[in-house]
């Protein structure tokens, strides 16, 4: 075997292992890395009461209650399924209702999670306030700018 | 274009334009900052505290486009032996490092407010630290090597393996669940940013682009004549 | 037919050899001198292609050995002047990886009659990192004979060793010429072969 | 086929060596379970937590281990000049590096396997997750040695900064670590894990492609410049 075709069976099996490598890990990372769980996906996991997870979802609409100063119960759904949340502290600035959000805690129930931390998730939107308000005036404000 | 791989040729070309890029850059950067700080609105959502985005998304390109730089570079150099390119290459990577770490710190004052925490371990914000680390491991592995020879090819290696992590940047927030934002500019056909946002955004970064590129010149002009005199 | 060919060779932007040419006829030995630092070793390495020239190019029986290198490699041995033993494994453990990975077909009692010649026969079973440094010479120089080629590049060969062993190691040279082989050495003393070519490099202002 | 016998010879020179330093083997080893037995004292025993992070411990200081023996892959063959004697027998860099990775992840990363049940017993683990862990350590520890092989031949010639290697190592096997560890933690869908695999495989199969390369280039770089 001379050096070159050394190389060239190296080249070879270099490229097959590249290819290899790109279809595995494109077809896969899509299921992994989990920064969050969606409460359906919290659903098919190992997760077991008493586990500190982190669950990600939008709030629901109406459902934030300010039960005392800085205690807080609100449901995170993700149009299948949802979780109810209880968190004592304060809630971050972009904290809205129909926003997104992830919260990190411990599950109490199978749907109940005590949350520890509340991050809010915002969006690639950005927007002048006041063009906001004048879109939502001539109500052309589009539900899909959330 | 030789002035990209000839370093005579590069100090008769940045000697040219030198003065005029200083001129624009500080232009560039007033009308940004002027038009970051007042012309342009507050967000629907999180006020002022959007105008972070102005200095934390330029940073952040300036630091990924840095290390693109460096690995094309680094490519060139060991595969037709230009040795320009390792020049090119040790004078730039502190300049990557400091706009990554720019990117960082503003990226956790920014969070700070909005997410409510600053720091959090998703995809995003962890391959940027690993970015960060990587540029630091190449500084401290250029200097750790005392032949200058095989030191600089030696890092563009290491530079070349560490490029992996560009597309896991830029494609972390599509591939998985970040807190991150996902990108709101490379949706060309419709940014998701309204324009009177979009136009600091733009000016900020051709500011400090042509900074960096600035520094850039100074750093490498340096880097050369310190060759020279070797 | 070894030809080499205007060699150009810098280091740092300094130039160490310049215009350097050679050649050596089958049954020819050349006999490189010059002042530390003048390019030997560099020399001896740029003719076995561990470095590349800056410029020039060197033949190998009117080929050129970039596009013949392995076939130039199974023709060559290169001896260092360091040693290139394994000092964890025993004298005959070495002497079995070279005969191994050079495919040789010499006899593992030719092996031993060799050691014998050269007084290793008693420390064949010992680790090399017990040995003496002349003694781990004499071993590296036993590759010449495992490796059965034909061009010798020898880099600094008589270092460290007793007269006795010299002489030994000039015969071997003598014979391996009269077979039609080649030689190339470094040394600041010059042995007693006949028909010898010395050349002197100087360094390149 | 001169070439295999020229592999076949520098395969069983290594094992040669590694056999004859195996008290350096050992005692990576002896690091590895000290160090298990300093984070039990460090932490307390605790089965409940150790059955939650035991995994990561593991692997992280598996990872430690491995900083460990940087230098036995090229740096002693590459001061006695050894390199330059198996190249000039006809194998090109590439190939060496190969072998060597072979031979390093036979002699340090396989006895592990051996390891790994004494260091679930010494955390009081639960031996359900042994297998998935034997599982992902086949895997990683390919990638790692991958890894370690472009650290060690990037420090041939670095006489100053011996650190510099374990971090190399450090910042290119995250990955590793990130999905090596989460493989037990997070789920028991067979899908989930199966993904977990496949992406473990697919990091494996990109520094098996790239190592070789990275390696070879850097030897050649340090060999021209020695």
């Amino acid at each position: 075997m001379s050096l070159r075709f050394q190389r060239l069976l190296l080249i070879f099996l270099s490229l097959i292992f590249l290819t290899a490598s790109i279809f595995l890990i494109l077809f896969n990372s899509k299921k992994n890395l989990i920064f969050f769980y969606t409460p359906s996906e919290l659903l098919n996991s190992k997760t077991q009461i008493n586990d500190t997870i982190r669950i990600g979802g939008i709030v629901k609409k109406d459902s934030l209650k300010n039960i005392e100063d800085n205690k807080y119960v609100f449901i995170i759904h993700d149009n299948n399924n949802y979780v109810r949340v209880s968190y004592t502290g304060i809630l971050p600035d972009l904290f809205r209702e129909e926003q997104g959000v992830v919260v990190q805690g411990k599950l109490i129930k199978i749907d109940n999670i005590k949350a520890e931390r509340v991050f809010a998730k915002h969006d690639e939107n950005y927007m002048p306030t006041s063009i906001k308000k004048q879109l939502e005036k001539n109500k052309y404000w589009n539900k899909s700018y959330q | 274009m030789k002035f990209l791989i000839n370093p005579n040729r590069f100090i008769k070309f940045s000697d040219l334009v030198f003065k005029p890029l200083i001129c624009l850059s500080a232009i560039f950067l007033l009308i940004g900052i002027v038009f970051a700080f007042f012309l342009s609105p507050n967000d629907y959502q999180q006020g002022a505290t959007v105008r972070i985005m102005y200095i934390h998304v330029p940073a952040a390109w300036i630091a990924v486009l840095t290390f693109l730089i460096m690995t094309l570079y680094s490519i060139i150099g060991l595969a037709f032996k230009i040795n320009f390119s390792f020049i090119i290459n040790s004078a730039i990577a502190p300049i990557g490092a400091i706009f990554t770490l720019i990117c960082i710190v503003t990226g956790s004052l920014w969070g700070k407010p909005m997410w409510g925490t600053w720091w959090v371990w998703d995809a995003r914000l962890t391959s940027v630290a690993i970015l960060f680390l990587l540029y630091l491991i190449i500084i401290f592995l250029k200097n750790s090597i005392t032949n200058i020879n095989v030191s600089e090819k030696i890092t563009a290696v290491l530079i070349i393996v560490g490029s992996i992590n560009l597309p896991i940047i830029k494609f972390s927030v599509d591939w998985w669940n970040t807190l991150h934002q996902p990108a709101s500019i490379s949706k060309l056909s419709s940014p998701s940013i309204d324009p009177s946002m979009l136009r600091p955004l733009v000016i900020m970064t051709i500011a400090l682009m042509l900074l960096a590129i600035v520094i850039g010149i100074i750093r490498i002009k340096a880097e050369i004549l310190k060759r020279k005199l070797r | 037919m070894l030809l080499v060919n205007n060699i150009y060779f810098s280091r740092q932007s300094k130039a160490i050899l310049k215009d350097v040419n050679l050649s050596l006829p089958p049954k020819g030995i050349i006999h490189l001198t010059g002042n530390n630092g003048v390019g030997k070793t560099t020399l001896l390495k740029i003719i076995c292609k561990i470095l590349n020239p800056d410029d020039g190019e060197i033949f190998w029986n009117g080929k050129n050995i970039k596009k013949n290198h392995y076939d130039y490699c199974k023709n060559i041995t290169f001896i260092l002047d360091q040693n290139t033993s394994n000092e964890n494994l025993t004298v005959y453990e070495n002497i079995i990886f070279w005969k191994k990975i050079f495919s040789s077909q010499i006899k593992i009692n030719e092996i031993e009659s060799i050691l014998e010649v050269l007084g290793l026969l008693e420390y064949k079973n010992t680790s090399t990192i017990h040995l003496s440094f002349g003694e781990i010479k004499k071993l590296e120089l036993i590759r010449l004979i495992i490796e059965q080629k034909k061009l010798w590049v020898l880099d600094e060969p008589f270092i460290g060793l007793d007269l006795k062993s010299v002489e030994i190691i000039i015969q071997t040279i003598t014979n391996h010429l009269d077979l039609s082989g080649m030689v190339i050495f470094t040394s600041h003393t010059l042995p007693t072969i006949p028909n010898i070519n010395t050349v002197n490099l100087e360094i390149n202002e | 086929m001169s070439s295999f016998n020229s592999i076949l010879g520098v395969f069983l020179r290594e094992s040669k060596i590694h056999y004859r330093s195996f008290f350096h083997i050992l005692s990576i080893f002896l690091f590895f379970i000290l160090s298990i037995i300093i984070f039990v004292f460090a932490v307390g025993s605790n089965k409940e937590l150790f059955n939650q992070i035991g995994v990561g411990i593991i692997w992280t200081i598996i990872l430690l281990s491995n900083t460990l023996s940087i230098k036995k892959f090229f740096q002693n063959d590459f001061d006695d000049n050894s390199l330059i004697i198996i190249h000039m027998s006809g194998l090109s860099y590439e190939i060496i590096a190969l072998i060597k990775m072979l031979t390093i992840w036979m002699f340090l990363q396989a006895p592990f396997f051996i390891i790994l049940p004494i260091a679930f017993l010494l955390l009081e683990m639960q031996f359900d997750n042994l297998k998935i862990v034997y599982l992902s350590f086949l895997i990683g520890s390919v990638i790692i040695t991958c890894i370690s092989a472009i650290s060690g031949s990037m420090n041939l010639l670095n006489k100053k900064n011996f650190s510099i290697g374990g971090l190399i190592i450090m910042i290119f096997s995250i990955p590793v670590i990130i999905f090596g560890v989460n493989i037990v933690n997070v789920s028991n869908n067979i899908e989930i894990i199966k993904a977990q695999i496949n992406i473990l495989l697919g990091i494996m199969f990109f520094f098996l492609a790239i190592s070789p390369w990275a390696s070879g280039l850097c030897i050649k770089i340090s060999l021209q410049n020695k």
